[in-house]
């Protein structure tokens, strides 16, 4: 059965207006296209949820689709701060929600594991627990110990971009994995946008490769080079020009909208943007060729 | 026409197939509730989905698996992962619809020992234990048992409670706060059972030839036996083809 | 840096009289070579830990090397009862401890992540519990209600075959993962049997498949066909023949005793246990050849 | 012999360097953290290992990575693995030797704030904040930071506890459970501040050419002095050509 179906389609079907949403990926993935659809589609009040937020949610944000922000590092990455984002914050615009790396991950790690809690070790820093009550301590059986733990992080929809899958939706990604399993695990459902769909002879030829089955997925979308600009490993490179400028366009407010106009609002989809951005970005940012050696699971 | 013949084997086999539905995702051990799947999926439900604890999901098998990590079940699956993700991120997450029980015991609320006869800690007999029953038992959306209907197997109490069925019935099992419905059918080469009200498993249907005598006698406790309690519609030609020629042709299980 | 030794070796180096050994695999990759070798050098007094002891633990307790076993589910895969260590716990001669697969995976889980416990969701079926103390309750500082939890699981050693790794004992599995890489974690040191010892730049070409970091190995020791009768994806099948004549060897103890004889004290290596199989049960347990298709990672 | 030539960056990343020991596992960031591993690996601890909070083990970019997600980090890597995993599996289990931290404050405990300038509610200045920092400071065997030597940047108390270095000082970290020993160095351009018994940093080192006097301006609190405060060591020809003509030939962090 197949759940192939437009990524305007499925942003329109799984994406509703005052949803939490987690669009995944760790610098690796982040799926661009799904985060400029949901623009285009002016869905709002959105809570945003990103262990990294990166500038795909900078610029959500700008667009006035989210009231919540839940992070734990906001920083455009290798370059600087998130403009909009912190401005936002700063100015009160944009209520929040925020942990460490490690908390974000746990409460994925318990809400894909149906688990009430996850239990991590003391840090010592106390001052963000002081401000967010979802930080709570349990006392540790054995030791008697105070132990930290966080809730389950359960969105209302996950949007995860893979290197392939096949129409039912198992999917296969390597490069740096981040928190591409347990958002899809964790969530109600799952927006699968994919580099390149794949027959299902190829998923079953390697089936340790794939970390998330199609029985999660809701629609699988077709979307190549979803993730500019950030990147898919073996298909596409960072572009790092664009985080560059990114930190300039971000100083001003017409800047952004001018921005937004011309790459968000003024493309119906993502393989007009990718056309727009011409052969030469195109040239240099290809991934060139380095491939896995093979392994054997025998023929039984 | 003429009759059909059937062993009790392929009758619990072809029964239990039944109770499977189209898209279920089923948490499957070897054996007979393995051959019901794949029954399933070669007759009404084609889109069945096998996950096994080994942690393989969407097995196909070229031949039949011999035990729970059968390389046979690795080969063309769709995916694989660990231990600690299949008990996690499937089962325990609320993704597998049905799981297959076994065990010595089952007793009137559907409570299976697969532990221990006699005391626990000075056992009169030593049973293989949980493996993954106690949990999948608990967070499946609903369970079947399959197992040859035998008063020694049918105790109003079983020794231990390796995994539960009601508990002491009513709503003994809902307070508990397990997210699954428990057991919803117990296959015998008898009839089938299933849980009343009070999570009492009761006399649903009888495999034609057999008589609620015969069902009674066999059960260690007042078997209660439903209303209408209809009669099983024997194995066709046609699942008993697939079955012997397609899926046990050596006759291991069957 | 190399840490490539013999097996020998290496059991004598990181095996000690009373430790806590975990053999792991789950049915798939079961060291069995370096059981017979801990058999051989006459280790004793270990506690055997094992969610599925299999034939190895029950050989290793029928030669007396142990005093307790911890474990999830006593059976022979396929077949039916461990003979060996049914017995030994029915007469009072073994000790042992008690989980479900779950709850001895999340001990392994915690051990693996330097967490004081993992959480449990609720399965109604105590009696367990009532037996082993390790099983506690926490209260979910969320709903309040009752969370069952386990404690770390720490070996003292574990022992892991995987099909390839380079010397330093970066290590690639695939097939059934079982709980080889929480054990490797786990455990204080780490010996490391591998079918195929390759060299690095296989490894780097598709470090995905990398479960086991060299930095966590104490040795590495190629031991070809090290988990018959179990079994090494893609390298040789189970030899379902042997676990069903163990169900007949282990009726008694003279001949258990005589296939310790001459399946374990009579052979010095796994070499010669291997050659002594015969051309036959070679081709018998041939895997075939079913290749993965490689997957880019990209020249940057 | 002719006086070579280095900036405030080079210095930094020589001394940074020349605090890690051959065999070290070492969690790195971009940047300078990225430069002085690399510049190690290349003298004196070929067999430094470094591992990224992205979940890259055994790193071995064929560029200078421009983020810590930097596709070039993962060709040719010996492992990668889940962010769950980085955390639990490697960092919280004890396998990290060094962890680098920076951060907007470091106060006199080598206390760091990453997160807010004013009130946390009602931010002057919203910084990125901790990503891994709070579980790196915490539990790697020992952290150093590296930063310019500025006396906003060094106050007395921080404004906020991102990830903690000594607390108050005593034995406050030692009572907060936390596995490793904490902050044992920040590297400025003026010289090496380490702690001392009480967990102070304190002014352990100083760079050729700088007073005492430069480094006690530009710090938030009393800084003391080591009885003995060494002069570090100029950064040597070979380092400075390592660093500048290999590791970053564009000159993006140096």
């Amino acid at each position: 059965m197949t759940k192939l179906t437009t990524l305007s389609d499925a942003i329109r079907t799984h994406v509703h207006h005052g949803d939490l949403v987690y669009a995944s990926g760790f610098t690796h993935l982040i799926p661009f296209a799904a985060g400029h659809e949901i623009i285009r589609q002016g869905i709002k009040e959105l809570t945003l949820a990103r262990a990294t937020p990166d500038l795909i949610y900078d610029q959500m944000v700008a667009a006035g689709c989210a009231r919540k922000l839940i992070f734990s590092y906001m920083g455009n990455p290798g370059v600087g701060s998130l403009r909009v984002l912190r401005s936002a914050i700063e100015s009160g615009q944009l209520d929040w929600e925020e942990y460490s790396h490690f908390g974000m991950i746990s409460r994925l790690r318990a809400g894909a594991s149906g688990l009430p809690f996850m239990p991590m070790n003391p840090t010592g820093a106390e001052d963000l627990a002081a401000h967010n009550p979802n930080y709570q301590q349990v006392k540790d059986p054995y030791t008697g110990k105070s132990v930290v733990v966080v809730p389950p992080l359960t969105p209302d929809v996950a949007i995860i971009h893979v290197q392939r899958a096949d129409i039912q939706g198992n999917a296969q990604v390597w490069g740096i994995l981040g928190e591409q399993q347990l958002a899809a695990f964790a969530s109600q459902r799952v927006i699968l946008t994919v580099e390149e769909v794949v027959d299902q002879a190829v998923i079953r030829s390697d089936p340790n490769r794939t970390i998330i089955p199609g029985m999660v997925v809701s629609a699988v979308c077709h979307v190549p080079f979803c993730a500019h600009p950030s990147y898919t490993q073996g298909y596409h490179d960072r572009d790092n020009e664009l985080y560059l400028a990114w930190d300039e366009i971000s100083k001003t407010g017409e800047s952004v909208q001018a921005y937004l106009d011309e790459w968000v609002y003024g493309v119906p989809d993502r393989k007009t943007y990718w056309e727009k951005l011409g052969p030469d970005v195109h040239r240099r940012l290809s991934a060139g060729e380095r491939l896995s050696q093979p392994v054997n699971y025998g023929d039984y | 026409m003429d009759e059909i013949s059937y062993n009790p084997q392929e009758l619990m086999v072809v029964n239990a197939a039944r109770l499977l539905k189209d898209h279920d995702v089923v948490f499957v051990g070897v054996g007979i509730p393995n051959l019901a799947c794949n029954l399933a999926m070669r007759t009404h439900a084609p889109n069945l989905q096998m996950i096994y604890e080994a942690g393989v999901i969407g097995a196909h098998p070229a031949r039949l698996p011999l035990s729970i990590g059968d390389p046979t079940l690795v080969s063309g699956a769709t995916a694989v992962c660990s231990m600690y993700d299949i008990f996690t991120l499937y089962l325990q997450r609320g993704n597998v619809d049905v799981g297959f029980l076994g065990g010595a015991q089952i007793d009137q609320f559907g409570n299976i020992n697969a532990t221990v006869i006699g005391d626990y800690q000075h056992p009169k007999v030593r049973l293989p234990g949980s493996g993954g029953a106690m949990e999948i038992a608990a967070w499946a959306n609903r369970c079947y048992i399959i197992t040859p209907h035998q008063k020694r197997r049918f105790p109003a109490r079983v020794d231990f409670h390796t995994s539960i069925g009601f508990l002491s019935g009513g709503d003994a099992r809902a307070k508990t706060g397990v997210r699954g419905g428990g057991p919803q059918a117990v296959v015998t080469n008898l009839g089938i059972l299933k849980p009343d009200e009070q999570g009492e498993m009761v006399l649903a249907a009888i495999h034609p030839g057999v008589t609620y005598e015969q069902a009674r006698e066999n059960t260690g406790w007042p078997l209660k036996i439903t209303e209408d309690c209809p009669e099983t519609l024997p194995p066709t030609a046609d699942e008993l083809y697939i079955l012997r020629e397609k899926l046990d042709p050596q006759r291991i299980y069957i």
